[in-house]
């Protein structure tokens, strides 16, 4: 069988691409189209690392063919920002030093944003459990919680001491 | 090397005929989530993949008959934001949410987690517990399968090689009826359960017991419906006694394996402690004391 | 020269990093990020077996498969003779390094490389490696340490006999080395004793678990000229290790540290570089490899699992007397565990008249170990503070005040010969006995312990440059690759030095070509060491600065002053100028002597010793065994935290870590010997509901050897956590737990024990 | 004169055992040339694969170290990392 032609949206573009069936969406966005700010760290959706939004829904890229992207709506690490307009998750992750190394942080970025789409006022647990399957080994999740939260708070518009 | 192929059928028919037609091994993929793990670690080499999500009510809960009716593909994530099936089939639904990761459960369907026909999954003692029947579609036409029929081993179903999960229907619930899943991991999220037991729960006025079904898992080569757990159940109240008695008897029908996640002992142990635990969950929510999730 | 903290302006704030907005809009590029035209994919084949002599490899069918274009076997790298170097992170045999990389006859462990393939996609070179025939002959194999150790054992290497023992033997074992340790007469300690405690303690080999997976790309030039761009803990550690391994010299390579994804010590060696350059070298294409997380966990090392044996003495008054310590470090399939440091850590922070401590350096057919945090150091902790715990509650003492009556001060001899200086243990337990959660009760049910670390902080090789741009701009050059925040921890001093706000400074990693030989990122030296380099540069600027300024206004430099980023007159008498800033003095740089511009070397000496406190609180769920850190407090003598921000996270990353280590973490093996856990699913890191959040607290005993008194902050926190999690759960249900990790089977088994329902 | 102390057992197979002993020495650099004299290939080894704790200091290349009649060195193993 010859590669599959996927038409697809990607961070608000149209895009296509040519993809063999075993390839996942996580090759075909790093390897395909040189969007490597999704990473490989497990392949096998226990890391998270490869976070995306998929209409509207979290997945790990890594668990997805790339050829089930056809007609979907996929967002990546490379387009939270507006621009140069960071998200409030980002900026609040470079404020709050939520990142050592940064390997995660795309993934924890995307999960972060979803979760504040989704859920507006987390609490720590809650953010917590939606942030289970992010896994970062450098920072043992304090920071990362931090930034989540005072992001959570900008976001609401609450001021933050 | 043999190509792998895909199709995404927008019939059931279109699905069948794929499936039969297949020469190799032939895949149903819904959330993927088990899937493409085997296909990336080698274990599985099929020769097609026949992706289900394009089949219409495949993806979706409609209540029907007093009961619900969940498509086979419906990530785990959409029946979670189910305010029916939350109040209904709270149970289900904590099984569901308990399967991996807010990213797996994205994706992660029912027929997936029951095809995939892990002992240790975790939405199936949940669906056991729930007498939920499985809509099976094939070459020979439709049936409707009761849950506890279709693993017949690790990794093995009773479905023929054209056949595939359409739907899931969960029954009508009777007042004062609630249902609950619990399970061990070591973490708190993330592992595959050491044990899970679901149960569910009909109860009189007086909360005696009047129906009940418990499904364990993890420890036995397929998940396990307790038929002993109802007769420990039916016709008492909570108490220590009943509950003691419904520790032996999760006990008794123990028949695991040791292995990194837990061993023969521990997890005998552990499948009684669950499911005296989770009785008195469902215990109290078909007494309406406990709304919401446990965890 | 040493600043006054009353001065600082940027040291000690919580500035942004240089690299942060590339790292959180994902534009940052990691090992496994970079293309080149050209490229082919590299993939390894590697032994099924634990233990087995490689009697063949035909990779004929291999190489008919269209698209592949090379594969490599041992017999594509030099020989390499057994020779013995430190370099950096440990001792070093590069033979054994050699034969890590690609196994040479034998195959020592389940993962261990024998082949590699080069093909035009990943997809191909995964088929290459099925139709690559390799014919073994099984040998028996052996997993645990002590196992290895007995005299029926199977032997993996002929030659290695065991050193340190006199005579020295002449049959070869799995013992690689004993090393010995005494202060004092041991037997006359004991002899004073009125209260003795004894314990016998396991942990299970862990692995760094960095995010990250190995990944490099490599190009063999024409000539031999070669890059490497690669996620490692050091350009020049990878230059060098290639070089050796591959029969190069070290200038022909330029090695290029990618962004890294994590390492804790586990990236200071190379795996990849030099399948992927010899596959280069004989495709003439560039070849990019990457591990799958399953190749990190068989394949790359995690550190020693151990047995142990503790015994202390102690009189009536809590005053310890006699100390002993016996420590079997697995190595992995070549020796060289971290058996050393080990020995020496377990009572560091203890000043005790009488100690004994023998370890023994033992391979089995396990991957080799590499570096991970304070290597050895946890493991010996974890039995020493556990038998500290126990003997606290024999004497009926609370456990801080039995630390701080024995606790190591300046001027205290350890049991390896120094003398500990500037060091601040007291302070640090102080400080953890004034904490809010010291002092704050515990709900019914739960438990808490403490438990100490100690870690050396050496400093070493480092380079470092600074650099005025025309407009007054600077860039600083680091040698050392930026794994935890060091780009801004560095570019800080440099501010400070310069008197610039922090984001005037930018600050990058130089390739092996573009900055002087710096040592591995490890042992938490760069902030000490390179930072040391950095700020001397700066400090060179800053003279020229002011010569400069001295030109401009025909005076002598020495009647300059420079402060507020710009030069000042030092007083009436040198003349009334206005300042010149650092933008006015870089305009005119061309004319006052051309660019200004510094690169200092240093071999930073003298060590920052560094001690931490852990508080833990735990429930344990005693019909499941389950354990929850309810709360955690990590208190650590962090010397000056220069970005306080990334110390907190180090000590909370460390902490995190040795949560880990001593609730779930563990290497599982079959009886065959391999390995069953392969992967995140069951090889059980933290995830973020298992971890409450964690206090630190930062005590500041300023190191004098560095210039703002900075000590290494990443290696100590990673030491106390196994024993403090299990001094909680000890005090929670009343059973010490002396193997970890202390998993739920494992409490619920202690308990059944203790109950008589076994 | 200087006082050298081999700590733990990883030189001693160059001393016949022998773990204390003065050398007459001012500078670092000079004790290791009189140590591989005296016990041939501890000099070596000192300089290959040992640090040294001098007066309490640590050093791990410590050619330049200035010694003191009453210092006390002790030879320690390298320290690294992680």
């Amino acid at each position: 069988m010859s590669k599959h032609h996927v038409t697809t949206t990607i961070n608000g573009e149209p895009t296509e691409f040519l993809c063999e069936t075993q390839q996942t969406l996580l090759d075909t966005l790093r390897d395909v189209l040189g969007l490597t700010g999704s990473k490989e760290g497990c392949a096998s959706g226990d890391c998270g690392a490869c976070t995306v939004i998929m209409d509207g829904r979290l997945m790990c890229s890594c668990l997805i063919l790339g050829v089930e992207a056809e007609g979907k709506s996929i967002t990546t690490v490379e387009g939270i920002a507006d621009g140069d307009h960071l998200h409030p998750v980002q900026q609040k992750f470079l404020e709050h030093a939520a990142l050592q190394c940064g390997f995660c942080t795309p993934g924890f970025i995307v999960a972060a944003k979803a979760l504040l789409d989704e859920n507006p006022n987390p609490t720590e647990t809650e953010a917590r459990y939606w942030l289970a399957g992010n896994l970062c080994r450098c920072t043992g999740y304090d920071k990362i919680i931090r930034a989540v939260m005072d992001a959570a708070a900008e976001m609401r518009g609450e001021t933050v001491g | 090397m043999p190509t792998l192929n895909y199709a995404a059928p927008s019939t059931v028919d279109e699905a069948v005929k794929l499936l039969a037609g297949s020469s190799g091994l032939a895949k149903v993929l819904s959330g993927g989530t088990d899937l493409l793990v085997q296909l990336r670690s080698g274990r599985l080499k099929p020769e097609l993949i026949v992706d289900t999500k394009k089949i219409p009510g495949i993806i979706g809960i409609r209540e029907e008959g007093g009961g619900f009716v969940i498509g086979a593909a419906t990530p785990g994530a959409m029946v979670e934001a189910h305010a029916g099936m939350n109040k209904a089939w709270p149970g289900v639904v904590e099984a569901l949410d308990l399967i991996g990761s807010t990213q797996i459960q994205g994706r992660c369907s029912l027929a997936g987690n029951l095809c995939n026909a892990s002992p240790a999954a975790d939405s199936v003692p949940a669906l056991y517990a729930a007498g939920a029947i499985a809509v099976v579609v094939g070459g020979k036409g439709r049936r409707e399968v009761p849950v506890e029929q279709i693993p017949t081993a690790p990794g093995r179903t009773s479905l023929a090689k054209d056949e595939f999960i359409l739907e899931f229907k969960l029954p009508p619930r009777p007042p004062r009826s609630s249902d609950a899943y619990l399970r061990f991991i070591p973490r708190t999220e993330m592992d595959i359960a050491v044990v899970g037991v679901g149960i569910s729960v009909t109860l009189d006025e007086k909360g005696v017991c009047t129906a009940a079904r418990l499904g364990l898992g993890a420890v036995a080569p397929t998940v396990l419906l307790v038929e002993d757990a109802a007769d420990a159940l039916i016709g008492h109240t909570l108490d220590d006694a009943t509950l003691a008695k419904l520790d032996g008897v999760a006990r008794a029908v123990c028949n695991p394996i040791d292995d990194k996640r837990g061993t023969i002992v521990y997890r005998t142990k552990v499948a009684g402690v669950l499911a005296r635990r989770v009785a008195a969950i469902a215990f109290d929510r078909a007494m309406g004391k406990l709304q919401g999730k446990t965890h | 020269m040493n600043y006054v903290p009353s001065d600082l302006k940027v040291v000690g704030t919580r500035p942004v990093r240089p690299d942060g907005v590339d790292k959180v809009t994902g534009r940052a590029q990691f090992g496994a990020d970079m293309v080149m035209a050209g490229m082919l994919w590299g993939k390894v084949k590697r032994s099924p077996h634990a233990h087995a002599r490689i009697v063949s490899i035909d990779a004929s069918k291999a190489l008919k498969l269209p698209g592949v274009r090379a594969v490599v076997t041992a017999a594509d790298f030099p020989d390499i003779a057994s020779e013995e170097a430190f370099v950096g992170e440990g001792p070093m045999n590069f033979r054994d390094l050699s034969r890590n990389c690609m196994a040479r006859d034998k195959a020592l462990y389940e993962g261990h490389a024998v082949a590699a393939v080069a093909a035009i996609s990943q997809a191909i070179a995964d088929q290459a490696l099925d139709r690559i025939d390799v014919k073994y002959e099984v040998l028996p194999h052996v997993i645990d340490v002590e196992a290895a150790m007995a005299d029926d054992a199977p032997v993996l290497h002929d030659d290695l006999f065991t050193g340190g023992v006199e005579p020295k033997p002449t049959k070869p074992s799995n013992i690689a080395k004993r090393v010995y340790f005494k202060k004092g007469d041991i037997d006359a300690g004991f002899e004073q004793a009125d209260v003795i405690v004894e314990g016998r303690y396991t942990t299970e080999p862990v692995h760094q678990a960095y995010i990250e997976p190995h990944a490099c790309l490599c190009f063999y030039g024409a000539d031999g000229q070669s890059t490497i761009f690669s996620s490692s803990q050091g350009q020049f550690m990878v230059r060098s290790y290639v070089a050796k391994l591959l029969g190069m010299d070290i200038a022909n390579i330029r090695a290029t540290a990618a962004e890294i994804g994590g390492g804790f010590g586990g990236k200071t060696l190379v795996y990849l570089e030099p399948l992927a350059l010899a596959l280069s070298k004989k495709t003439g294409r560039p070849v990019k490899m990457q591990m799958t997380r399953e190749e990190v966990f068989r394949a790359s090392g995690p550190t020693s699992g151990a047995t142990m044996e503790v015994k202390l003495g102690a009189k009536k008054d809590g005053t310890i007397v006699a100390a002993q310590h016996v420590l079997k470090y697995q190595a992995g399939a070549f020796p060289g565990s971290p058996i050393q440091p080990g020995c020496m850590c377990g009572f560091a922070m203890y000043d005790i008249p009488n100690v004994e401590v023998t370890g023994y350096d033992v391979v089995s057919n396990r991957p080799k170990v590499a570096a991970y945090r304070a290597p050895g150091a946890p493991i010996a902790s974890f039995a020493v503070e556990c038998a500290m715990d126990d003997l606290a509650r024999k004497l009926g003492k609370d456990p801080i005040a039995l630390r701080e009556q024995n606790g190591a001060r300046n001027g205290t001899k350890t049991h390896y010969g120094p003398t500990h200086q500037n060091i601040g243990f007291l302070a640090t337990l102080e400080a953890a006995k004034s904490s809010a959660h010291w002092k704050s009760p515990l709900k019914p049910g739960q438990g808490r312990g403490i438990a100490t670390g100690f870690w050396f902080n050496i400093g070493g090789e480092s380079c470092a440059s600074v650099h005025v741009a025309e407009d007054g701009s600077v860039s600083a050059v680091s040698g050392s690759p930026d794994i935890g925040g060091s780009r801004a921890s560095i570019g800080m001093m440099v501010a400070e030095v310069l008197q610039v706000p922090a984001e005037r400074v930018r600050t990058i990693v130089g390739d092996t070509s573009t900055i002087g030989f710096t040592h591995v990122t490890g042992g938490s030296r760069v902030t000490f060491a390179t930072g040391m380099a950095a700020t001397m540069a700066a400090e060179k600027v800053v003279e020229q600065l002011k010569a400069r300024a001295a030109m401009i206004w025909e005076i002598t430099p020495d009647a300059v002053d420079w402060r507020d980023g710009a030069a000042h007159p030092a007083g009436t008498n040198a003349g009334a100028f206005d300042p010149l800033s650092l933008s006015d003095i870089a305009l005119k740089a061309a004319r006052t002597g051309g660019p200004i511009t510094s690169e200092v070397s240093v071999n930073a000496q003298g060590a920052g010793p560094g001690f931490g406190v852990h508080i833990c609180d735990v429930e344990v769920d005693k019909e499941t065994g389950h354990v929850t850190i309810v709360r955690y407090t990590a208190v650590q003598d962090v010397g000056r935290a220069i970005h306080p921000s990334y110390v907190e996270g180090q000590i909370q990353g460390g902490a995190a870590q040795g949560i880990g280590w001593a609730l779930n973490e563990e290497y599982i093996y079959d009886k065959n010997g391999k390995m069953d856990n392969a992967g995140f699913l069951d090889y059980r890191v933290p995830v973020a509901s298992d971890l409450p959040l964690i206090e630190t607290i930062m005590v500041e005993v300023p190191n004098p050897r560095h210039p703002f008194g900075a000590r290494g902050v990443g290696e100590v926190p990673i030491v106390p956590p196994m024993a403090a999690v299990g001094n909680a759960i000890r005090d929670a249900i009343g059973l010490r737990m002396a193997s970890l990790p202390m998993s739920p089977p494992k409490v619920r088994a202690a308990l059944d024990v203790a109950n008589g329902d076994d | 004169m200087p006082k050298v102390v081999i700590s733990g057992s990883s030189c001693q197979r160059f001393t016949g055992g022998k773990s204390e002993f003065e050398v007459a020495a001012t500078t670092f650099r000079r004790l290791v040339l009189e140590l591989e004299q005296r016990f041939p290939g501890l000099g070596k080894q000192v300089e290959d694969s040992m640090a040294v704790a001098i007066d309490g200091e640590i050093y791990q290349d410590a050619y330049a170290a200035v010694l003191k009649p009453e210092s006390e060195i002790y030879l320690i193993p390298k320290i690294g990392g992680g």
